[in-house]
């Protein structure tokens, strides 16, 4: 399928998703109580088949916190990009997908190390890099006067 | 008597708990294992990592886009190149800049050199973790090799940043031709040294097949890349399904096996510095004329949005994502390290063999630390 | 006597040509024991005579020890395309020395929680076991400290204890990488010692003798190698891996694995003590080697080629102790040829190759020298 | 005094207070320690009255042997910090009962046995002599000990396997380092 076909296909699953054609690839935002259930569709359809996600990125957009996932079908080899979004920067919590794709386990706790969303029904969400004292240092509003160099 | 009843405990306290790390001379840096052990069987591995974690995407968000090419060296510093690559290709591809030849095949020659480079050192490090310390030697003295012709174009031996955003930093250097088809002549009768002092023993045969099996269906559910990844049979190689640079314009084969074992992870290596070979040999000779590099804003400010670039590293596929705002730093930087996925197999794979069987599988995968933590 | 340092049984005789005499250390020997005992009660000449043989012993151990860690680091570097120590004197032959000095400057670290008196007596144990197995190995003809009629059964019995001083090492250290190094190596001496006994056992029943001495002049009509056909060449086959394993070396270096255990059972140890382990690993290196010069090689003897007369003559020439520190160097090279190409084994499959290989392959073997030598089909 | 008494003595002197510190020590590992060194002046008692190959196997055996498998066994299962509890007294009074009636009986035992003094000096062993009066089927001949003591250990040997073979409830495994 190309982005068109993929768009339109994803379309069908659930109308009320905004997709957007990026530059690259087909970009779907979800809000955060219907990604598991998408990504778990966009897994397992025959149609789609993303098997491979091939990166998890935890983002500050100011206001919001948010994952993007990137997504590839090792059969088809066509991309999708999903985004969520959560306004609760005191507790965000997202939905985990490490029991779709195993790589997600490390990656969203790479996420919560830095950006400090927790996801649900992760099996091990524990700091990775950094130990408990620490602040999330990927937010916008992270402040260390020590540690950071600032421009 | 007492104490020897309360010796008597519970499975869960007759694990044996030790930790490999961060100072332990297997983990090739300052990685470390948590390795529960029942007698010498592993029971469950725990990474711990972060030791060296410099906030490179951090940084990356108050710096400008050629700065961030010199950071991207000290991620994977074994495939320097190749990550300076992934930074210019995503710049390049956001300011929809067209990139002459001349620069592509320069760049292409350069990352198969790294790759070779880096599976030389994968190589050495990988005999002496199995016990046998020459390959250790063998492996560092033809990698110096390749040192010596990037220290004469780049300037640099191991940290190169030779990419900058539109081309390169300076010219190939005049000799650069001659030795490098000087090396491949030179490696082409070196490289089947390697089967003989390793790949064809049988006490390293015994310690590598059937040991550390992963499916191809765990491998991409894990997003296992790079050869560890095609071993087990998962066509993951970037340059063929996404080409960049002159990957579309060259042949070679795409190193594949099912086993997914130790030791095809090992064949897997060795047949893409062949391939690698193969590559350097066809490009070589035809490095068109034109410039090393395009002429570039002197600030370099990418249009708002979102940026993806998937290039295949020595170790796997290294993905940069860039969210750009429009400024002449980047919103948020992703650094997708090959690595730091890799890694997280390990205790999957890893349970249930031996804990010398930790120490190949460990080093089957090749793991570079300062990539895994950034 | 216990301490008789004299040969008795075989005084040379006079047709000898005048080398052969002078080769023969036994005249000294006696010369020397019996001006002592001229001189002094029997009482102080035991002493007197414990005295020289224990400062020769050390002071042949030190070299050795020297001279063959030397050795090892120069033959590594050459299979690895290296140069290896080349500043301390010419061609670095002093590095070792500086080594040494090294080593006993070095700070002795008490480990917290250890068990302190094991952990101290540990080196020893196994530094005295190889003391103990030097004192029986022939080194040319009436050069020995002892010269048992169990030889052979003596040293196989003393060079197993070392093992306990690795096993002790291990476990007072209070590390848990040098306790899984103890074990593996207890496993792995407890099995090899099978197959040393057994391919030693395979030469004795050829020799029909257990003593050393004996078994060396059993050899003047031709090695043993040569002599037992193909079942004496198996037994040195088999005793060159299991005798490789025994004290510890690659491929089997399993109780050290720097990459697995970063040192295995001598995590802990620094400085001097340190030293002993590493000098007895050496001095037992040397041991199983001169033993498999002893047995298969023929010791001291010579080369002889069956009637090319000059030749013999020549190979005559050359004094015995030539001939066995050369045919120990020999197997020594062997030794470290297998530890700078192989990859190390993982436990079980050392545990296999000692248990379903090598100890079928010795007990058949055995058998066959016992019917070759029953039939009278060897030379 | 001659050279041997001195030898005699000090083989002695190291057997009795190695014995008294083995029952005495309360760290397991080092009371095996103390054994080996009891077992090693033993075998140099053996040496000096020229019993070389009884020396011989006293050290391969048991040395070598019997006290590396005590000591395993007991890096298997137990730990560095771990003492034993000093016995009550009770527990003492009896044991040295025990240990005084022993003392007594071997005593009489010895000083009932006449032994007869001898001018020969003590005949070096035949090594053909051992290995055939081992498999000699004659009066003294030691072919049914030999052959027994090899069925023995060839039982023990397969009940030993049919134990590690067993994988029996968690309790009974080690809790330290279980080799496989």
């Amino acid at each position: 399928m190309d982005k068109i076909q993929l768009g339109e296909f994803i379309k069908s699953i659930n109308p009320d998703l905004e997709i957007k054609e990026g530059k690259q690839y087909i970009e779907v935002s979800i809000p955060p109580s219907k990604l598991y259930i998408l990504a778990k569709e966009l897994r397992e359809k025959e149609e789609t088949q993303f098997d491979f996600l091939f990166c998890l990125s935890g983002v500050d957009y100011g206001q919001d916190l948010g994952v993007v996932y990137h997504l590839r079908s090792t059969k088809f080899d066509h991309v999708v990009v999903l985004k969520t979004r959560t306004t609760d920067r005191d507790h965000p919590q997202l939905d985990s997908v490490a029991d779709i794709w195993k790589t997600a386990d490390f990656h969203e706790r790479e996420v919560f190390d830095l950006l400090g969303i927790k996801f649900t029904n992760h099996p091990d969400l524990r700091r990775l890099f950094l130990d408990s004292s620490w602040g999330f240092p990927l937010r916008k509003d992270y402040v260390d006067d020590i540690n950071i160099v600032t421009k | 008597m007492e104490e020897k009843v309360k010796n008597i405990t519970t499975d869960e306290q007759q694990e044996y708990v030790i930790n490999m790390g961060p100072q332990h001379p297997s983990t090739h840096g300052v990685l470390r294992l948590v390795v529960s052990l029942k007698g010498e069987i592993v029971k469950s591995v725990q990474p711990h990592i972060g030791y060296i974690h410099r906030g490179i995407e951090k940084m990356c968000e108050s710096i400008t886009y050629p700065q961030i090419i010199h950071l991207t060296d000290r991620m994977d510093y074994l495939s320097a190149h190749i990550n300076n690559e992934a930074v210019c290709l995503t710049v390049e591809k956001a300011l929809e800049v067209e990139i002459p030849d001349r620069i592509k095949v320069i760049r292409t020659i350069m990352s198969e050199l790294t790759r070779i480079q880096s599976h030389q050192l994968w190589w050495a490090s990988f005999g002496m973790d199995l016990g046998g310390l020459t390959c250790f030697f063998y492996g560092l003295r033809d990698r110096e090799k390749i040192l010596d012709i990037f220290e004469e174009t780049c300037g640099s031996r191991m940290i190169v940043s030779y990419n900058c955003p539109g081309g390169l930093m300076y010219d190939i250097h005049p000799n650069f031709q001659k030795r490098v088809k000087e090396f491949i002549k030179y490696f082409r009768k070196i490289l089947p040294e390697y089967d003989q002092l390793l790949s064809g023993n049988v006490i390293f045969h015994e310690r590598s097949k059937g040991i550390g099996k992963l499916t191809l269906e765990d491998a991409v559910s894990y997003g296992i890349t790079g050869p560890s990844g095609r071993a087990s049979g998962f066509s993951c190689d970037v340059r063929k399904h996404e080409p960049y640079s002159a990957y579309d314009k060259i042949k070679f084969k795409e190193i594949l096996f099912t086993e997914g074992d130790t030791y095809h992870r090992y064949i897997a290596r060795i047949d893409e510095m062949w391939e690698s070979m193969n590559i350097i040999e066809q490009l070589i000779d035809n490095i068109p004329e034109g410039p090393y590099a395009v002429k570039m804003k002197p600030v370099i400010k990418l249009p708002e949005g979102e940026y993806y670039q998937r290039v295949e590293t020595a170790r796997g596929e290294l993905g940069v994502f860039i969210i750009s705002d429009g400024n002449k730093s980047p919103y948020r930087v992703k650094f997708r390290s090959p690595n730091f996925v890799n890694l997280s197999v390990l205790n999957h794979i890893a349970k249930g063999f031996k804990i010398a069987d930790l120490v190949a599988i460990g080093g089957s995968l090749d793991l570079v630390i300062p990539d895994i933590d950034r | 006597m216990l301490f008789d340092i004299v040969d008795v049984n075989s005084s040379p005789s006079l047709s000898d040509p005048w080398w052969k005499v002078f080769y023969d250390f036994s005249s000294l020997t006696h010369k020397i024991d019996s001006s002592l005992h001229n001189a002094m009660s029997q009482f102080w000449t035991t002493i007197a005579e414990m005295l020289i043989i224990g400062v020769l012993i050390l002071l042949f151990y030190a070299l050795i020890g020297l001279f063959l860690v030397y050795a090892e680091r120069k033959v590594c570097a050459f299979m690895q395309n290296r140069l290896g120590p080349n500043r301390v004197g010419p061609f670095g032959i002093f590095q070792t020395i500086a080594d040494l000095f090294k080593l006993l400057f070095k700070e002795l670290i008490p480990i917290k929680n250890a068990d302190s008196f094991l952990f101290n007596l540990a080196p020893f144990i196994v530094i005295i076991a190889s003391f103990m197995a030097i004192a029986a190995i022939p080194f040319a003809k009436g050069l020995h400290a002892i010269d048992l009629n169990i030889g052979v059964l003596y040293v196989i019995a003393v060079s197993a204890m070392g093992v306990i001083g690795v096993l002790l090492a291990g476990w007072s250290s209070n590390n848990k990488y040098s306790l899984i190094g103890a074990m593996r190596s207890g496993a792995q001496i407890v099995s090899y010692e099978l197959s040393v006994g057994l391919s030693i056992i395979t030469i004795v029943i050829l020799a029909g003798s257990m003593q050393l001495s004996e078994i060396v002049e059993a050899q003047r009509t031709g090695w043993f190698i040569f002599k037992g056909h193909i079942p004496a060449f198996i037994a040195f086959i088999v005793f060159l891996v299991s005798s490789t394993a025994e004290t510890n070396r690659g491929p089997f270096d399993l109780a050290e694995a720097e990459s697995e255990l970063t040192a295995g059972y001598h995590t802990e140890y620094s400085g001097i003590k340190f030293a002993f382990f590493f000098l007895a690993e050496y001095i037992n290196m040397f041991i199983v080697a001169s033993i498999a010069a002893t047995v298969f090689l023929g010791g001291w003897m010579p080369f002889n080629v069956g009637h090319w007369d000059g030749f013999n003559h020549v190979m005559d020439f050359v004094p015995p102790f030539v001939w066995y520190i050369g045919k120990t160097f020999f197997v020594i090279f062997i030794m470290m040829w297998f530890k700078w190409t192989f990859p190390r084994l993982r436990i079980d499959q050392l545990l296999t190759l000692e248990w379903k290989y090598l100890l079928p392959i010795n007990l058949v073997n055995v058998l066959i020298m016992a019917f070759l030598v029953l039939m009278g089909w060897h030379f | 005094m001659a050279s041997n008494q001195i030898m005699f003595i000090l083989f002695a002197a190291m057997i009795i207070v190695f014995s008294v510190l083995t029952v005495t020590s309360r760290k397991i590992l080092r009371a095996a320690v103390y054994l080996l060194f009891v077992l090693v002046s033993t075998s140099g008692l053996y040496f000096m009255l020229n019993y070389q190959f009884l020396a011989a196997v006293q050290l391969t055996l048991y040395a070598g042997g019997i006290v590396v498998l005590i000591i395993f066994s007991i890096l298997l299962t137990s730990h560095i910090s771990q003492k034993f509890e000093s016995s009550g007294w009770k527990k003492n009074v009896f044991s040295a009962i025990a240990a005084i009636t022993g003392a007594i009986l071997s005593i009489i035992t010895i000083l009932d046995y006449k032994f007869s003094a001898t001018t020969e000096a003590a005949k070096e062993v035949d090594m053909r002599l051992i290995g055939k009066s081992l498999l000699s089927v004659d009066y003294d001949g030691y072919v049914l000990p030999f052959e027994v003591i090899s069925v023995l250990l060839l039982a023990t040997m397969v009940a030993a396997i049919v134990i590690a073979k067993k994988s029996g409830p968690a309790k009974t495994q080690s809790p330290t380092l279980n080799q496989e």
